[in-house]
């Protein structure tokens, strides 16, 4: 049962990534990754039930309550502010951007192989769509020209580390998870004040434009 | 409380009363003293180690040893040469009023702070302590970087941000995994993390886990250490920030960010064997002195060409850990020793004459500063002389022992292929020091008139590092030869 | 009387006391920048004692045939000791440095306060010791890491006094242009170096250079190695590209030290390693010391011929005499490498000869080229003329530097060369099979070299200090003081002297010669006392003195029979074939070579270009320009093409940093993807 | 060193031996002139004829350009002592030369260099166009002569295996002359050289004064009286010296290698001879040639290079 649950989210978290991909509107971007955390959430929940490990409690609210809620709040209202919704044309159009995506997730897959001697299929699965997750979410990283596109991927990234630590490992020590948590939140605050500034320098969020210092 | 906490909240209260508004003598007086402290502290520490004590706080999560110190000790040196400097170049700014109080409040803040963000790194023996430092070290570098508040600054600090958090997400990924090759054995709670504990119990660990996890640490670590191919940010940053947190940069969290590599590869050395992380950063390190080569040769801009010579350094120490030879080892560390004294220099006369022509690049510099910025120019020449690794200079000797122990060891090609690469860079750094140094005064019809050169704070520095980094050459303080021994031992006999 | 227990303590700390020295002439120099005058004389005198020092060492070694040992410093960092040890060979070298250092640190004192802007004086007396304190590191250094300093240090301080001028762009690049071929060739040596000292698992000489380290293809890549790196500072040709452009943008008495003993740094490697460091020499390595040492000889002199620029011209006769030192090793080579001891002696006597002589007329030459520079302010040969008018002395003196250095009797040229012939004759009579013709060929070759220094030189003497000045600067020259001239006559009595009692300098070499492994102390060479003789009395000798006395009551006669008591000389113009002669219709220098320049027009391969000029119409010519140039051959399609490609290669490269954060984004994701995929085959 | 008596005796034998080379130098000349009369048919000068003129020139007033300077006065007086010191080195009567204990060879060839170094350089003192066209023809010719000539001379020197003129003189006599096909290609070489060296056709003519083809005249053009009398004899000197080497070399027969009054008898017939024999062979070549343009030599000499090398290889391998 649990395993379906875990199994379940998981997949979902990676077709949410998926749909990023294919996704251009801003808003609809940013719930995806809501989603995406909330997925972790869950995720995280269960392995806390299944292996009575109640310091995920911990992990699975600082989930809901920043990467749900706050960060795309904060996103959401920077995007406000700006006004612009829309990505433009990436650097790959969707289809061969799905393709690439896919080849990703069997490198992923594959390298996940390595888990099945020791630990549990479960295990394997969540590091494979861990890894895939991490690849796609950089894969996003590179192909978008929105500031805000490249933090969520970002992001995306960052949950499938997180997906990792709450799937693979007996949880971190506390202290190094709040203080990863709050790292993050930092760092995404950092990310959205620089997003502002360069709007407000460039009138633009495309930051395909910052290419000024070569050589 | 003990030392080494001393050694970390020194620089956090500099950081905030720099922060805070107040007159300018006040603010230097605290920067400049605050950080002699903390370098006294760092010294302190040091000998407290060497005295035989590990000092430690946080039930180990923060340990000192041989490594640590040594990477403490020439942070809070470098710290301190470069708050110094910091004070010479803000005056220099601010006699051309380009300063305003948010610069300053931010200048005085975040060059203490990013301080203790290295200390702190080099300090922890906790992986995920660790994690969280070097991503503090990131966030403190930020808006130095931006300080300028140039269209290219943005620039450089948005890549710099992205990459930099890309690298630590892959980083604490590679903590994770490591950790979880460690389920079990390592047991619960802060100690879990701890570096010493996986020492302990490297026998048990899952290879294929650990495998993954060093792959990803290194990835992630090596961007914030900028090895090749993650080094693409670190020209742009240097070129954007000013030079007294360029040196931050180029000295402490370049060492920092190897040293968090060193720990890693030491965990996995341990566990699987020397070849796994060797190979890697071999590679790494060979790759990176190779990327350097040839934007050396088409640099330009000052400052970036100095990036270059930090990637080039970098690849360096990296190929003498990757080399797998007690003698490269210490050649390595000897090498981050001898780079740590002699970057500073290079930085501080590059930096004054691109403050007194008011850019960087080389165009607007214009040739034969000789004869406009004689001791600059002087000091600058020398610098490279030193960085190039010519004899009779420290770099010299540290590279020959890596060379050595290369042409003996199992690697000889990839030894010759750094040598040729150290050739070609030599050359590329005469052609473009020669470029800027010697030459034709600068014709009077062109109407941007560079400052006159002045022997001030900044210069001072400037001067002493150079001093120090000759001297250096002939005579290490034993304490620091001690250091770099037991440093040895450390990342050789492993622990 | 000295008393010889504290001159023994002297000796003992001499060489460490010199560089000594050195060091802080160039501390205190650096320091006096604002005082030139002071700076000149701290320096040229350090330096002056200095070399005193380390000659007086050498000249013990050399009578004693011991070697003094001894460290020089210990790098505490890495643990490398710096040790030295002057061998008999380091001594013959560190000789000769001495020889010259010391007279042209006197004319320097003159002539840097003309030649020398006041500001740049600190700049160049502090690098003028760099130099040569590195070049003596060099030839005493017991161990890799010190003779690697010393040669860093000797390259770099030579780079900066090539820079002196730095605001004319052909020096600044002469001086890129060394270093960056010098730096080719170190790291050619470190890597030679390298691979030797793991092989013995030391980096003492004595360790590495016992000649059995490596075996096999290692042995003949480390030998390619090494001769690459001495090769460039010996300046052989193909990589002599550097030469002639430092040589001459350095102020002139430095231009003689790098010609008279910078490039002995490169001979003494070449000898120290490649001939004898390496164990029983190969067939082919002499091969290709002898063939490279011949095409030097003649290209260098090909060259010399048609410089007007007279240090230019200078430089590529250095060449040229760098590479007859090079032919006689090769020699000694291929004796050792058939085992002939003897002959080897002689070879080897033979090169190091030259190498002294080579020393003392070329820094002659040199000084004498400065002293015009200095009179005339240009260095073109067609700008001198009727010099030995104004300037009698400095012209007698560069007459008999030319004299020697185109090797005639009665000078110190002859001997050398004269020894060298006997090598290769012998070496010809003694060998069998094939290879034998080698030996008359490069005799043969060696003949035309000389030939044709003889005729370089009579045009560098003639069109520069003979008949009308050429140009008003020539009219108005001035002789130099005579401070600047003692050091050109002490060089011009050496030459003399040592051409007429070569047997002096034998006696010295045999002992030096004794110490090379595979040479034996050889039979007889000196003959008569004062003449030489290829071992083999019976094949030849020669007595120069003797034939001195022969050639003086030629001349004695000569005068006598012309001597006319009470009839005065008559003096009329010349005639200048009807019209008035002016210096224009003189012959000039570039007249003087083009017959050669046609005969060569295969190795020159000379572009020529004549535009007339015409008012009125093409029928009434007013003025016809006339240029001609050689092709520099080795510039343009060898390193031309090569930096060329580096560069392209360079900013190809350019594309990698293009300023797109996706591009760097990707290299990251690459990266992680290669990795795990290999990661995932490991499992 | 040797003893002051052998010392004494050598200098005396040299004085003697120069002495009569010099004494005889003006008639080669002559006879040559003659020679090549008669072959066109001219009555040509008296035999005397060389001797009539150095004594005038001699007897002139010295005169010289006002604008040369000493080097100019130095010049045909070193290439005269350099001509008459060399001829000590060579065997004429005797199977040993008067001074070969002071250098064989090499110090021959270079003697002769000295002298052409020593005439070149003073040819371009007087600011003449002509001086400066003939030193640089000559220094040129000379250059190209060198290997030539020298390989020539190994080849016969190797073969005796030594390269003092005494010592080989007397080893080619105690082996018999035996006439290898070595020595005819080395001779054919070095008489092309010799042809070079003493300035004739078909590199140089003597006797014209014709701007463009002169050489060795040129570059002596504008010497007068006693200075051009030490020229003229020094030159006839060193081509009598050049036949007398080949004569060694090749056909030493009949040297005396005695005192005993008719050996001496016999051999300075002999020398006479074979002096004068090559005298008509020069003669001859001379006559039935036409001058070479100075960009045709190379050719010339690259020919007898090739027969000396040859010489050596057919020898040797």
């Amino acid at each position: 049962m649990t395993a379906n649950v875990l199994i379940l989210s998981a997949a979902g978290m990676l077709v949410s990534a998926y749909l990023m991909v294919g996704q251009k509107a801003l808003f609809t971007t940013i719930r995806l990754y809501g989603l995406q955390s909330l997925l972790l959430a869950i995720v995280a929940t269960t392995m806390a039930v299944s292996e009575s490990r109640p310091e995920l409690f911990v992990t699975a609210a600082l989930t809901v309550a920043f990467k749900t809620i706050l960060i795309p709040w904060f996103l959401m209202r920077t995007v406000d502010r700006i006004g612009i919704h829309r990505e433009i044309e990436p650097f790959l159009n969707v289809p061969v951007s799905l393709l690439v995506c896919l080849g990703l997730t069997v490198v992923g897959y594959r390298v996940s192989t390595g888990f099945e001697e020791g630990a549990q299929q479960v295990t394997h699965h969540l590091i494979g769509v861990a890894l895939s997750l991490l690849l796609i979410g950089l894969f996003l990283m590179v192909t978008r020209k929105k500031a805000i596109t490249q933090i969520l991927a970002l992001l995306t990234v960052e949950n499938a580390v997180f997906l990792v630590a709450v799937g693979v490992t007996t949880g971190m020590p506390l202290i190094v998870e709040f203080g990863i948590a709050f790292d993050v939140i930092l760092a995404v605050l950092v990310l959205g004040i620089l997003v502002q500034r360069i709007v407000g320098r460039f009138e633009s969020m495309d930051v395909s434009r910052l290419s000024n210092l070569k050589g | 409380m003990n030392l080494l906490l001393w050694t970390l909240v020194v620089p956090l209260l500099t950081a905030a009363i720099g922060g805070l508004g107040g007159p300018r003598p006040f603010k230097e007086a605290t920067m400049a003293g605050g950080l002699a402290l903390t370098f006294a502290l760092c010294l302190a520490t040091a000998n407290q180690f060497l005295g035989g004590g590990t000092p430690a706080a946080f039930a180990d999560a923060l340990r000192v040893d041989g490594l640590s110190a040594l990477v403490l000790v020439l942070c809070g040196f470098v710290g301190l040469l470069s708050g110094v400097y910091g004070i010479g170049y803000l005056r220099r700014n601010e006699a051309r009023g380009l300063v305003t109080s948010r610069m300053r409040r931010e200048f005085y803040g975040l060059i203490p702070a990013y301080v203790f963000a290295m200390l702190l790194v080099s300090a922890s023996n906790n992986l995920g302590v660790m994690w969280i430092a070097v991503e503090l070290t990131t966030l403190a570098s930020v808006f130095l970087i931006t300080f300028h508040d140039r269209d290219t600054s943005l620039e450089a600090a948005w890549k710099f941000l992205v990459l930099g958090s890309l690298g630590l997400a892959f980083a604490l990924l590679g903590t994770v995994l490591v950790f979880a090759s460690g389920q079990g054995s390592l047991g619960e709670g802060m100690g879990a993390l701890h570096w010493t504990r996986f020492m302990q119990v490297t026998p048990e660990l899952h290879p294929f886990t650990l495998r993954l996890g060093v792959v990803f640490a290194l990835i992630g670590y090596g961007t914030k250490a900028g090895l090749a191919p993650m080094h693409t940010w670190k020209p742009d940053a240097y070129r954007e920030a000013p030079s007294p947190a360029v040196v931050l940069m180029a000295v402490g969290m370049l060492n920092g960010a190897l040293y968090c590599v060193l720990r890693i590869h030491l965990i996995s050395k341990a566990s699987l064997g020397p070849e796994f992380s060797e190979g890697l950063l071999l590679t790494l390190g060979l790759l990176s002195v190779l990327i350097a080569t040839p934007f050396v040769l088409i640099q330009w801009n000052i400052k970036r060409l100095l990036a270059y010579s930090s990637i080039e350094h970098v690849g360096i120490m990296a190929i003498g850990v990757g080399l797998g030879a007690q003698a490269a080892v210490f050649g390595a560390l000897l090498h981050m020793t001898y780079h740590s004294l002699a970057k500073p220099v290079a930085l501080f006369s590059a930096g004054t004459l691109a403050q007194l022509h008011s850019s960087s690049n080389f165009d607007r510099i214009g040739q034969g500063t000789f004869t406009r910025a004689p001791v600059a120019s002087a000091v600058f020449v020398l610098a490279t002389a030193i960085i190039t690794g010519s004899p009779p200079f420290g770099l010299f000797f540290s590279e020959i022992l890596i060379l050595r122990a290369g042409f003996s060891g199992s690697h000889p090609t990839a030894t010759a292929v750094f040598l040729a690469a150290l050739i070609v860079l030599f050359c590329g750094f005469a052609y473009q020091v020669g470029h800027l140094v010697l030459g034709p005064p600068r014709d009077p019809a062109d109407r941007r008139v560079p400052q006159p050169e002045r022997f001030d704070i900044g210069m001072a520095t400037a001067v002493a590092a150079a001093v120090i980094a000759v001297v250096s050459a002939f005579y290490l303080p034993a304490p620091l030869m001690a250091l770099i021994r037991a440093a040895t031992h450390v990342v050789w006999g492993g622990g | 009387m000295v008393d010889t227990l504290n001159v023994d303590g002297l000796v003992a700390v001499g060489v460490p006391l010199a560089l000594a020295i050195r060091l802080t002439s160039v501390v205190v120099t650096l320091m006096l920048a604002r005082h030139a005058r002071a700076c000149r004389w701290v320096a040229l005198g350090a330096s002056t004692a200095a070399s005193m020092m380390t000659a007086g060492v050498a000249v013990r070694v050399i009578e004693s045939g011991r070697a003094i040992e001894g460290t020089l410093f210990r790098q505490a960092a890495s643990e490398t000791v710096l040790g030295y040890s002057v061998t008999p060979l380091s001594a013959w070298f560190l000789m000769v440095l001495g020889l010259i250092a010391v007279p042209v640190a006197l004319y320097s004192a003159g002539y840097f306060a003309h030649a020398v802007a006041r500001p740049r004086t600190a700049a160049v007396g502090a690098a003028v010791n760099a130099m040569l304190g590195g070049i003596e590191v060099v030839f005493v250094a017991d161990g890799v890491i010190a003779f690697l300093c010393g040669w860093e240090v000797m390259t770099l301080g030579t780079a900066a006094l090539v820079a002196t001028e730095h605001q004319s762009r052909q020096s600044r690049r002469a001086a890129y242009l060394f270093l960056a071929m010098s730096h080719v060739g170190t790291g050619c040596l470190m890597a030679g170096f390298m691979i030797l000292a793991s092989a013995a698992g030391s980096l003492s000489f004595p360790a590495i250079l016992s000649g059995h380290v490596v075996s096999g293809p290692v042995r003949h890549g480390v030998f390619a190695l090494f001769f690459i790196g001495f090769g460039v500072k010996a300046g052989l040709i193909p990589f002599h590209v550097w030469l002639p452009e430092a040589h001459p943008a350095a102020p002139s008495s430095v231009s003689a030290f790098m010609s008279a003993v910078l490039i002995t740094a490169g001979i003494y490697g070449l000898f120290r390693v490649c001939a004898f460091g390496l164990g029983t020499p190969d067939v082919n390595w002499a091969l290709v010391f002898m063939s490279v040492g011949t095409l030097s000889a003649i290209l260098g002199v090909l060259y010399a011929l048609t410089q007007t620029d007279i240090k230019r011209l200078l430089a590529y006769s250095t060449i040229e005499n760098s590479g007859i030192i090079s032919l006689g090793l090769g020699t000694a080579m291929m004796a050792l490498a058939d085992g002939r001891s003897t002959l080897a002696t002689v070879a080897a006597t033979a090169s190091l000869m030259h190498v002294l002589n080579h020393a003392i007329f070329k820094g002659l030459l040199f000084l004498g080229a400065g002293s015009v520079g200095m009179a005339t302010g240009t260095r073109h040969i067609e700008q001198f003329g009727g010099l030995l008018r104004p300037m009698p002395w400095t012209g007698l003196c560069f007459l008999v530097g030319a004299l020697a250095i185109s090797g005639l009797p009665l000078l110190n040229g002859f001997p050398s060369e004269w020894l060298t012939f006997q090598a290769l004759l012998l070496g010809f009579s003694s060998t069998p099979g094939m290879i034998r013709l080698t030996f008359p060929l490069a005799a043969a070759l060696l003949a035309l070299t000389s030939a044709l220094a003889a005729a370089c030189f009579v045009r560098a003497f003639g069109i520069s200090f003979l008949a009308l000045p050429r140009s008003r600067a020539a009219s108005e020259a001035h002789e130099s003081p005579v401070f600047m001239l003692v050091p050109l006559g002490f060089l011009a009595t050496l030459c003399v002297v040592l051409g007429l009692f070569p047997g002096g300098v034998l006696r010295a070499l045999e002992g030096i010669t004794a110490s090379l492994p595979g040479l034996q102390p050889p039979a007889a060479m000196v003959w008569d006392g004062l003449g030489m003789s290829s071992t083999l009395t019976s094949f030849d000798h020669v007595v120069p003195a003797m034939f001195g006395l022969a050639v003086l009551s030629g001349l004695i006669v000569s005068t006598a029979l012309t001597a006319r008591r009470g009839v005065a000389v008559r003096q009329a113009p010349t005639w200048g074939c009807g019209g008035e002669l002016t210096p224009r219709s003189e012959y000039t220098a570039t007249a003087f070579s083009k017959p050669l320049l046609m005969i060569f027009g295969a190795v020159y391969r000379p572009t020529r270009q004549v535009d007339a000029l015409a008012e009125v119409s093409p029928y009434f010519v007013d003025e016809v320009r006339y240029r001609t140039e050689i092709e520099p051959t080795f510039e343009r399609y060898f390193y031309g093409p090569l930096v060329r490609g580096v560069m392209q290669m360079a900013r190809g490269m350019k594309v990698l940093q293009a300023g797109s954060l996706h591009a760097y984004l990707a290299y990251v994701l690459v990266l992680a993807v290669i990795l795990l995929m290999w990661l995932g085959g490991t499992t | 060193m040797m003893s002051m008596q052998d010392a004494l005796l050598a200098a005396g034998a040299a004085l003697l031996h120069a002495g009569g080379l010099l004494a005889v130098a003006p008639l080669l000349k002559t006879v040559i002139k003659k020679m090549k009369a008669r072959l066109q048919n001219r009555q040509g000068p008296p035999l005397l004829q060389g001797y009539y003129d150095l004594a005038k020139l001699l007897r002139k007033e010295p005169l010289r350009s006002e604008v040369a300077s000493w080097v100019y006065v130095a010049g045909p007086r070193v290439y005269f002592a350099a001509a008459v010191a060399a001829t000590t080195l060579v065997p004429v009567v005797f199977a040993a030369a008067p001074l070969e204990a002071a250098g064989g060879i090499l110090l021959l060839v270079g003697t002769l260099a000295l002298g052409r170094f020593a005439l070149a350089t003073a040819a371009l003192d007087t600011g003449s166009p002509f001086g400066g066209m003939g030193a640089s023809r000559d220094m040129t010719i000379a250059a190209l002569a060198e290997p030539a000539l020298m390989l020539g001379l190994f080849a016969s020197a190797l073969a005796a295996g030594s390269m003092n003129l005494g010592v080989l003189v007397r080893t080619l006599v105690q082996e018999g002359v035996t006439l290898h096909p070595a020595d005819i290609l080395a001779f054919a070489g070095l008489f092309m050289i010799v042809i070079a060296e003493t300035g004739r056709i078909p590199v140089d003519n003597p006797a014209t004064h014709l701007e463009l083809t002169m050489i060795h005249e040129a570059m002596v053009l504008e010497y007068a009286g006693p200075d051009l009398a030490l020229v003229e004899w020094a030159s006839a000197v060193k081509e009598l010296l050049y036949l007398t080497l080949l004569v060694d070399l090749f056909m030493p027969v009949g040297i005396a290698t005695s005192a005993a009054p008719q050996a001496v008898l016999v051999a300075i017939v002999a020398w006479v001879g074979k002096v004068f024999v090559l005298a008509v062979a020069v003669t001859v070549v001379e006559s039935t040639n036409a001058k070479l343009r100075l960009f045709r030599v190379p050719e010339l000499v690259s020919i007898s290079l090739g027969l000396a090398f040859l010489a050596l290889a057919i020898r040797f391998l």
